[in-house]
């Protein structure tokens, strides 16, 4: 289980700055890893360029995994012409069905499986996207904002969940909350928002790691690990 | 004065505004004498400007005529007969063709037609609709010939059915598409036969030069000169002395027929056009346009009965 | 639109068209040779509706028979070059190109080889309303829906019946507007065809009634013309709402 | 698509179709009237090619016009039928239901009226060629694009225009599709157009030759008019290509 | 300046459970309002209803304000065929030049103007069509999640900087983060999960209504103040 990308460039064609110059990070052992970092700073980016929907300019994205790579956003829609839970019985990979009734059952949203999916609340439809993706049979899911429209409490157990069902896998979670990031990951990736003069420096912070009710840190030790996140995020030396 | 001027162009046309002289189809030998009488000053030399309208399958010069689009025009009997009994206002002015040009054609190779009788049991061409097939119908009751002893079949303007031979008879105007085809025939070593209703008394009148009663009355002069002019324009172009010059100004506007073949449609051309005895180019046949009367009033293909006499008006006095 | 509304909408269109003709004869006093008065025009039609009845009949047939191949045809093409294959691209060249012909000009070659009989008709009825169709299908077939599609593409469960059905979904109001509209095209190409070299349907009444500058037949077969094209526009309609009913689960 | 591309196309299908001619002519030893052989029809190329030319350039230029006309006829039937109110209504009806009569029908009516010049062949191209394009614009325009124009709505900006030039954004490509293909139909449109009543033009020589029964002629005019379209395809696409380009800021 | 709701039902059509069954409530003074509650519960509907894009089955919504009432959210884009600057200044209300510009400083998008929407980070999205809304003319604003894609620092700056803005007018928010909605409203509207019996109660609780730098509250009392909401949220009885 291996993910490294060496020395990446890219820049939007049309525009005039590279969103990376020279970026390199590494990543060696499966888990929840999340991708930190202020808006505009290039991780949605990032994201599609480890999961190979736009090759790099130069550089390369190295991934030893057993199974494919997904990346998940926010804006996607199910097909209109059946019922989630239709969709989602459809597309569940062979051998995932208990685990699809589990999640169904976890992340509330049983009472929605006979809506279509443009009935659903934006929290809800957040739940639904990212269920289906769960069910898949992959070795690095990319999570981009999927969660940005649930409500808190039903998020950190969402969150919370997540990690168990993934320990082998790489679960690379992008998202603005810097609580949940530092609480639930075991490494934080922070793109920085000054890049040093030429070249975009990542710097990987670890995280909390905390699993469903195993809290093991104080509540210092959190304040701490998010103070060190958002400035990390702003360039600041740490 | 400036209001005679404009009666007088009014009355002759100027080059602005000539004076519209709608055909009955496309430029070809059937029109020789109104091209002659246009290209080689004819016209002009009656003191008139004209300006020629091509015809074809959606044009009619008797609506023209009624809508003031144009002055004159050519039409055959038929049209003139329904379109009278409809109320429409037109005056046969000269009756340019004597005979019927509309044959069918057939390979002798094959048929011997001599007589209608010899028509049972073949498939004959007919446009539904058009005045073959008002003759054809009135040629097989003259001969008490059913119906259902032939096959009829509609024709379009594709002869392929005819080269495959699922067709025998196929109508044609004799004096131009019948000369082409004769020719193609030849090459293919067919030969080519035509089955002549006038030959066996079906008298059709064709094509006629008309004007509507408005004109007429209101300008004697005018329509008198024009007929004058149309018919000197024919009697020259069928001159046979002027063969070579009567081909070549019809091939200036039927540009798509080579000049040998226009040369042979306007000989042909020239049997159809001129009367028999000494009459004069351009008379009216009366007994022939009773006849036609009849066989288009037998066959309900009239309102209402009609005068021929006060019709077929003739040029003014 | 219901069927109602629709008869309705031929109705009052085809008789404001009727009453300008006669308007203009009778402002203009135009004889009745340009211009039939009501009393021919009625007798002729109490004489020969069974007639052109039966060949309006005869012709939606040919013409909902046409209409069908044109939208299988264009879906196929439409599909087809949407790949990018050597065998798409062949498709859509030759599918292209063979619509820059007008059927006037095509039309001797087809019946050369297929006859003035039922072939001809279909195949110059698809060919005249295939080609609407075939652009709207393009353009709808060859547009991704990114926000439905991405999901299959990623996880590699895209293929070419789903991209299909998806493009087909979100664009369902579309390919229902424009097959309706394709319909009428089909009875008018049937219409042509028969008018350039059938011997049968109401094209060729019409042709006849034109040799004999007869506008009031005309009239009669254009009122039944514009009467079964209503029809059968309603009908499509109404099966398109009921296939979207059915499919957006209401 | 490049120029050299779309001509390469359409050679490509052109001679295809004459060498299929060609091969069925010799396998059943079909006669020379049936299907001209090659040295006909180069001979007749040879000695035509002038006045067809002539002919085909007139064509291609009162196509365009009626191309024109339908455009802006189209997305002005389109934007009034996507009202609700009397007048849009009314245009729309109009619109749908005049296009239920196929031309061939309704010539007489306009050649009546309008004579046998200009008027009619572009009248007679723009009713062919505008009905698929209305049938896209109506699509296009009566769909809202809801993610853009929520602001408009809710700050009570809306307006015709703005809605017009966020759903013609929204659709650019699409509507660059149907307007290349339509342009085909304005070419095949007026050829029609001529062949019925014109004195001018290809469609008029098209109807020569056929009183000939002269398809190297016939083939020689399909020659030609599959050459034009193809340019005049070529610039609008070109053109499309430009305006796209600037809008979208490239 | 008023808003009331008085006796809400709404059902959706073609489902079975009503959204809101008898709700009502009433602001009588302008400020910053937040709407909260778990996903699913009702908020855009309610948003929806108030700004009129919805009528309500039964009830009525009652307003008294000097504007219009504008609803915002965050699937919204701006026209593709102009930058985002042309866009802001095209739509900036008369009288608001200086107010547009003095946000394209505050929220960082300058360096965006020249680009298209399309070619935004999902946060500069957020940030764009925000800015859009605050230019104009209005009585009530409703934001719908209209930040969840920015990252915390830059949320907190921007939500701090509309208190001041907004005073005279209602600002009615929308947002997930009880943190912030905490801290920043004035009240807050709280739509709880299980409504009691037959009717949907909403609960309206104090906020601590911070402004920019003038936090006068105890940490301790925003944690209440966070668990309060959340309680509410969920049913529970304060
Ligand atoms: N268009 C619709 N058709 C049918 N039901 C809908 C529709 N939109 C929302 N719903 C249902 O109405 C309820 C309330 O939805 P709403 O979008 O108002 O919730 P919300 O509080 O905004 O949630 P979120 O925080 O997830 O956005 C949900 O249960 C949802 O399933
Ligand atoms: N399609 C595009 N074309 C041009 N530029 C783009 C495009 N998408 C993003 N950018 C630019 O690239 C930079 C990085 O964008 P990206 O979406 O990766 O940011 P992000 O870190 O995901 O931000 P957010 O948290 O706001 O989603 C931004 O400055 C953005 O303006
Ligand atoms: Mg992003
Ligand atoms: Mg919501």
């Amino acid at each position: 289980m291996r993910l490294v990308c060496d020395n990446l460039y890219y820049r939007y064609p049309g525009t005039d700055t590279p969103v990376f110059k020279g970026l390199s990070f590494g990543i060696d052992r499966p888990g929840f890893i999340s991708l930190f970092g202020f808006s505009g700073i290039g991780k949605s980016t990032l994201a599609r360029i480890i999961s190979g929907e736009i090759p790099p300019d130069k550089g390369r994205v190295d991934v030893e995994t057993t199974g494919q790579i997904l990346y998940s956003h926010n804006a996607e829609r199910f097909p209109g012409w059946e019922s989630t839970g239709h969709h989602l019985e459809r597309v569940c990979d062979y051998g995932k069905r208990d685990l699809l009734a589990h999640l169904i059952e976890e992340y509330a949203v049983a009472p929605y499986l006979h809506s279509r999916y443009s009935g659903l609340s934006m929290g809800q439809k957040n739940r639904m996207n990212l269920i289906r993706y769960l069910v898949q049979d992959f070795g690095i899911l990319i999570a981009d904002e999927v969660l940005a429209n649930v409500d808190e409490p039903t998020r950190n157990h969402i969150l919370a969940g997540i990690k168990e069902l993934l320990a082998d896998r790489i679960f690379l979670y992008i998202s603005h909350n810097a609580l949940e990031v530092a609480r639930f990951s075991r490494l934080v990736l922070v793109l920085p928002q000054n890049p040093e003069e030429g070249h975009t420096a990542i710097r990987i912070i670890d995280g909390l790691d905390e699993g469903t009710g195993q809290r093991t840190y104080e509540e210092r030790t959190l304040q701490d690990r998010v103070y060190q996140l958002l400035r990390a995020a702003s360039g600041m030396k740490t | 004065t400036k209001k005679d001027e404009t009666t007088r162009n009014h009355m002759t046309g100027t080059r602005k505004n000539p004076i519209k002289y709608r055909l009955k189809w496309l430029y070809n030998a059937s029109f020789a004498g109104d091209i002659w009488a246009r290209e080689k000053g004819v016209f002009r030399a009656h003191g008139l400007t004209v300006k020629l309208l091509e015809g074809g399958a959606e044009q009619d010069a008797i609506k023209d005529l009624e809508l003031g689009r144009v002055q004159f025009g050519v039409a055959s009997a038929d049209q003139v007969i329904r379109a009278v009994s409809e109320g429409a206002d037109v005056l046969v002015l000269a009756q340019i063709f004597q005979k019927n040009p509309l044959q069918w054609i057939y390979n002798q190779k094959r048929l011997t037609i001599n007589r209608p009788q010899d028509l049972k049991g073949l498939t004959i061409g007919i446009t539904y609709g058009g005045n073959d097939e008002s003759i054809m119908r009135a040629l097989l009751k003259a001969y008490g010939i059913p119906t259902d002893s032939l096959t009829l079949y509609a024709v379009h303007y594709d002869y392929n059915p005819f080269w495959k031979g699922e067709v025998d008879l196929w109508p044609v105007y004799r004096n131009t598409e019948g000369i082409i085809l004769q020719k193609k025939m030849q090459k293919a070593n067919w030969k080519a036969g035509f089955f002549i209703p006038d030959r066996f008394g079906i008298r059709f009148v064709a094509n006629s030069l008309i004007t509507s009663g408005r004109i007429y009355r209101e300008q004697p002069a005018l329509v008198k000169e024009f007929t004058q002019a149309v018919i000197e324009g024919w009697q020259a172009a069928m001159d046979p002395a002027n063969l070579a010059t009567a081909a070549r100004i019809v091939h200036r506007f039927d540009t798509d027929t080579p000049l040998a073949i226009i040369k042979q449609q306007l000989t042909s051309t020239r049997t159809f056009v001129t009367p028999e005895g000494k009459w004069p180019m351009g008379r009216i046949d009366r007994a022939a346009w009773a006849q036609t009367l009849g066989i288009m009033s037998s066959q309900g293909l009239i309102k209402r009965e009609i005068k021929l006499a006060p019709l077929l008006a003739g040029p003014p006095p | 639109m219901g069927i109602f509304k629709r008869l309705l909408q031929f109705a009052s269109i085809f008789f404001t068209g009727l009453a300008i003709l006669w308007i203009i004869k009778y402002a203009y006093s135009f004889s009745d040779y340009l211009i039939p008065p009501p009393a021919e025009l009625l007798q002729v039609a109490t004489s020969y509706w069974k007639i052109y009845l039966a060949a309006v009949v005869n012709t939606t047939a040919v013409a909902i028979a046409g209409h069908f191949s044109a939208i299988l045809l264009a879906t196929l093409v439409a599909f087809l070059g949407r790949s990018g294959s050597v065998i798409g691209n062949l498709t859509r060249t030759a599918a292209y190109n063979l619509q820059a012909y007008p059927i006037v000009a095509v039309a001797p070659i087809i019946f050369l080889f297929l006859g003035d009989g039922l072939a001809s008709r279909l195949l110059i009825a698809a060919m005249i309303c295939y080609f609407p169709l075939l652009l709207s299908f393009i353009g709808i077939f060859s547009e991704p829906v990114d926000q439905v599609e991405h999901f299959f593409r990623t996880t590699g469960r895209i293929n070419w019946r789903l991209e299909l059905a998806i493009r087909t979904f979100e664009n369902l109001d579309k390919i229902t507007t424009v097959i309706v509209g394709s319909g009428t095209m089909a009875i008018v190409g049937t219409i042509v065809a028969e008018f350039l070299a059938a011997t049968n349907g109401i094209g060729y009444t019409i042709r006849k009634a034109l040799y004999q500058s007869n506008l009031a037949k005309i009239l009669v077969a254009l009122f039944l013309i514009g009467l079964f094209s209503s029809l059968y526009l309603s009908l499509i309609e109404y099966i398109g709402g009921r296939i979207k009913m059915r499919l957006m689960g209401g």
